[in-house]
């Protein structure tokens, strides 16, 4: 336990000073997280709204393949944008520009939007299902578009929804396998809360990484709270 | 009399291999009341599925102010908004009696929602609960705010599946007195589903029996109740008798 | 002597990717030097700190310019494969063979590791072995077949880990390793309960080498930086530099320089 | 793309040589995070009802809390387990021997259960809150007790519920810090696929990387696709 | 005449302060059919929910068989079995119609229950209807489906509200003869919410009138239509013209 003290006390040391490589650390971790899941957002809840609401061929592979993805090891999802985005790789040998290139904080957007994606569209698509069938029907026949529709249901899903952008961000801010690798936790550039973590971790100096840690929980404590707050009532129903 | 508004042709539903609904042919005319009584389980609120878009027939064709509705087809977004319906079991969204009641228009982006729905609530005589949530509404309550929901958007046709079902006799007066107001003044097209025989009498300019999906007769009301055609109509208005 | 004076331009903002073994960078040596290097020329050094067969993967694959790691064998198959244009000796260290203080099996002094590790092996003292083809690795088998034994058994746990967490695994199951110095003095201020049984074989001797990769692999790669790099690495100032890391915190250098410029001139000594 | 192709190329020889040191690997995966699941269930079920269900002072501070703790990182949750099970640890320091061990399955098995539970309890959680409060008051009506309306509860939540279950299982089989801190990653002992993806990964041998993680896929794909068979028609609803 | 089987004192509801139910002596007796009759959102269904212990009142003391039910207090299982409900809105598990009636039995671990549940099916006219899916269900056919599932627990109180709102003439008669029929042979207890004042007439041995929450009259039957003591009750029967 002693170690675990000495970590809230270095944490509470370590935020007090303001140590500007510790404040661009965190920085990063909010900006690589925060994109990654505007992105995979942007992506899961449409799919999860449209496997919960349609019913086609192949929608039940689909499914398992998305269930498949929430155990995607973040160190395979690494390794595939690894590849992918290597220089001697399919898309690194276009040298496009606007593409990531690896070492890079893109990189790092790509693997984690990947990572997050199955977890929002999965739960999406279980709080979709969850909403009264007869609702659906109401709202068609008050006039609703297809989209106005979808927006409706998920408004009357929002706990669920929410809950599903939380354990996407849960997963991506606390990742370190696919970073590690497409990122490469370069100092001043890459380096995330997780990855400086590992790396004190490495290095013995366990308090400090205990400190960096309480850090990071502190952080998502704090976003956690401000996405409840946004879902607002919700809870007390 | 003008085209009917609504014109079906062949309409057969079906449910897992159980056909539900089979209706030969049906015209409903723009303006008038109609009602649809029938024994539980006949297909009334099938019907109102069908007319409200909300499902294509499994065969045949339903044609709405000209345009084709069948198996595989969908209506402009324009011409279904003509059309809504209050059903049997009031579905309301998780939100406050207000927020119900401007729902529908504020899916049409409509300027001065709020003059409206406070007029609307104020009709079925809700205007004290517009900030209540809509989870905690009675039974009635939660039937009227339904209607009010509807009639706000001001419909062409409106399809009310048992709209009283959950109501007082003072309550059933006043909606029904909103039902007639509509058709009398804006000349909405209602088709009523009820099964309170006497309600069809009072409202209705033309009368329908369905059993077990099929279309058994329809005609206007007196001769509905007074001389029907066909024996089992009779039977059936004389189950009315145990109201 | 005369220090050889790098000539290359500082080429502004400009990234420089070295990829490298973990020790490197867990002991606190980059950390230590390279700032001045940046400083000089301003040039961003990125450090990618990876597995050894990693980082030369990196390299293969043209994702890093330059490499500093330490596998003298595999070093030499990566240029004879053409995977880099230059590769030069920096600096070396040693592996030292640790254990518990109580030192179950009694290796204490011995003067070979070869002897010491066959000690263990029939005692059958648990000993934990990095098993990830690291230089370490690769170093620790070559002893073991020295020593003619197979290590296989119950005693014999193959980690595949880096260094530190090889450290922290023998420190917690009182068991014997085989470290490099750096790695393992760098502990010794976390309280690290380990103590060096065996050293000073000449076996252990555990040398560096840099590398720039060939730019054939293409255009984005800075092999001008990277001979930059490599010329400030072996220059004198630098070797100097790598000399000092480390003398104030643990009374010894961490790291022996070892580039030719250094060798030359102090070649009598 | 051709490491990719050569990763499956590799999975399959790999599964068609049958090498027992593969097998032991996955078998140990499989019991590792198959047992760290079954105690989050056990756990994470109950609690997430309970908030789903109940009005307390201090619930919506929990639900922040486990919100958090999805966000969990797993290093970190290796570090705490790390810290308690050593030898220096308080729990380590006494010599209790029915505790796990530093360097063990069971050491894994207590950090992959913390890291499921947050996952398992709070999505019970939403799918419970997604069931219609009206239901709750006829089923006790009915005359259930207590265990039964949560069990009714859970059961038309069944959906959401296995969708819980199932993204439990998928931050466990994928997950590596934690296992590879408290577990060691020791060979023929302690090692699982997601550490030996790192190990050969740190190797340098990718495509045998991408080999054992497309293995990890295929089997978490069967062990989705049972689950949905298990939890049946709730598909085609 | 034996002790009643509720009796109620100085009982209240509030919710979120406002109160909607306030009663300030009421005794249900064994084996009677009590009506309750009042207009959308009196606080009848709130009554009910108090009366199967679903909610506990804001404050007074409700006696089950000797057993208090206060604001704080809750009632022993077997107790709390003997009184079941069928809610104005059925609600209905997500399951096939034989599962749901089967519900209540599975819970008291009840042998022989499947013979029950046929019975009970039969009954209400639904045993061709087995195996279909309770979420398809017409909403009559639900409301039948929530009636059955609560006879067949042969409860000593049957709360029943709006059973037959829902439905058509011809079922409208058969729950009533259902609920009679419990009532004569089993002597189960009714209390029967309805809006429908024929309905009262027709079954209630004594009617009582809910108005915002207040008990304004309770009588037998006969006097309760014919010689109220309450003018509030004269014009609330009044208001039945409209049927
Ligand atoms: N999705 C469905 N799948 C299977 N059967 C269905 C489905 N929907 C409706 N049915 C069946 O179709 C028949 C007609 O249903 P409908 O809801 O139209 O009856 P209704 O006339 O409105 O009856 P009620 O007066 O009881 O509301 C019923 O027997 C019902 O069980
Ligand atoms: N949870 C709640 N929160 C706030 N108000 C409530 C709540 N539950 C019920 N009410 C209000 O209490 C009043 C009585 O409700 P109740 O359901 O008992 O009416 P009712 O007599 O059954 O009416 P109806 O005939 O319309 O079903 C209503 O005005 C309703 O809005
Ligand atoms: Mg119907
Ligand atoms: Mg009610």
């Amino acid at each position: 336990m002693e170690e675990i003290i000495q970590g809230f006390i270095e944490a509470v040391r370590l935020i007090a000073s303001g140590d500007p490589g510790l404040v661009a650390i965190i920085v990063l971790s909010l900006r690589v997280s925060g994109i990654a899941l505007l992105f995979s957002t942007m992506a899961g809840i449409p799919v999860g709204s449209l496997l919960g609401l349609s019913r086609f061929p192949g929608r039940k592979l689909v499914i398992a393949l998305l269930y498949t993805g929430m155990g995607f090891p973040p160190v395979v999802v690494g390794l595939f944008v690894y590849l992918a985005l290597s220089r001697n790789g399919p898309i690194g040998q276009i040298g496009w520009d606007a593409l990531p290139a690896l070492f890079t904080p893109g990189a790092m957007i790509v693997a984690q939007t990947i990572i997050a994606f199955p977890l929002v569209a999965g739960f999406t698509m279980a709080a979709v299902m969850g909403v009264d069938p007869n609702l659906r029907r109401q709202v068609r026949a008050l006039g609703a578009t297809r989209a106005q529709t979808v927006w409706t249901i998920l408004s009357e899903a929002r706990l669920g929804v929410v809950v599903s952008i939380i354990a996407g961000f849960g997963s991506i801010i606390s990742e370190v396998g696919a970073v590690m690798l497409v990122g490469g936790n370069i100092e001043h550039r890459t380096r995330v809360l997780t990855t400086a973590i590992v790396l004190e971790t490495r290095k013995g100096n366990f308090d400090l990484a205990m400190a960096l840690g309480i850090i990071l929980l502190a952080l998502s404590f704090l976003a956690n709270a401000a996405m409840l707050r946004l879902q607002g009532k919700t809870f007390d129903e | 009399m003008s085209e009917p508004i609504y014109q079906l042709d062949q309409v057969a539903k079906a449910y897992e291999g159980r056909q539900v609904l089979s209706i030969k042919h049906l015209a409903v005319q723009q303006g008038e009341i109609l009602a649809v009584v029938g024994p539980s389980g006949a297909g009334k609120s099938t019907l109102l599925r069908l007319l409200n878009f909300l499902e294509p027939p499994s065969s045949g064709v339903i044609r709405f102010m000209g345009v084709r509705f069948g198996a595989a087809g969908s209506v402009p977004l324009s011409l279904r908004r003509r059309v809504t319906t209050v059903f049997q079991r009031p579905v309301l969204l998780n939100r406050n009696v207000q927020a119900n009641v401007a729902y529908g228009l504020r899916l049409r982006r409509q300027q001065r929602g709020n003059a409206l729905v406070e007029a609307a609530l104020q009709q079925v005589g809700l205007e004290a609960m517009a900030r209540q949530h809509a989870r905690t509404l009675s039974g009635g309550e939660a039937q009227r705010v339904a209607l009010a929901r509807a009639m706000v958007l001001h419909p062409d046709v409106l399809l009310l599946d048992e709209p009283t079902a959950n109501l007082d006799p003072y309550n059933v007066r006043l909606i029904e007195e909103i039902v007639c107001q509509l058709n009398r003044e804006q000349s909405t097209t209602v088709v009523l589903v009820t099964h309170n025989v006497f309600q069809a009498r009072r409202l209705a300019h033309r009368v329908m029996l369905l059993l077990e999906g099929q279309l058994i007769e329809v005609a206007d009301t007196t001769t509905f109740f007074e001389s029907p055609e066909d024996s089992r109509t009779r039977s059936f208005v004389c189950g009315e008798l145990v109201y | 002597g005369d220090e050889p004076t790098p000539t290359a331009e500082p080429v502004a903002g400009t990234r420089l990717i070295l990829a490298t073994t973990t020790s490197t960078q867990d002991s606190g040596l980059l950390d230590y030097i390279l700032p001045v290097f940046e400083e000089a020329y301003g040039i961003d050094v990125d450090v990618v700190a990876v597995g050894t067969g990693q980082a030369l993967e990196l390299g293969e694959d043209g994702n890093a310019d330059v490499l500093l790691v330490h596998a003298r064998a595999l070093e030499d198959a990566f240029m004879a494969a053409g995977h880099g244009v230059r590769r030069e000796d920096v600096m070396y260290n040693d592996f030292v063979l640790l254990g518990p203080a109580d030192d179950p099996a009694g290796i204490r002094g011995m003067a070979t590791a070869a002897e010491a590790m066959r000690t263990i092996a029939t005692t059958e003292a648990p000993f934990v072995s990095r098993g990830d083809d690291s230089g370490t690795h690769v170093k620790e088998l070559s002893v073991w077949e020295t020593a003619g034994i197979p290590p296989e058994g119950d005693w014999y746990i193959s980690a595949g880990q880096s260094m530190g967490a090889v450290l922290t695994m023998a420190d917690e199951q009182q068991a014997y390793t085989l470290s490099d110095r750096a790695t393992y003095l760098a502990r010794t201020l976390e309280g690290t309960e380990l103590e060096i049984l065996v050293e000073g074989d000449p076996v252990l001797f555990n040398p560096y080498g840099v590398m720039a990769v060939n730019p054939d692999k293409g255009p984005h790669i800075q092999v001008d930086l990277a001979n930059t790099f490599i010329d400030w690495l072996v220059s004198l100032p630098a070797q100097q530099m790598i000399a000092g890391f480390g003398v104030e915190e643990f009374g010894a250098p961490l790291f022996t320089p070892d580039s030719t410029a250094w060798r030359d001139a102090h070649g009598g000594e």
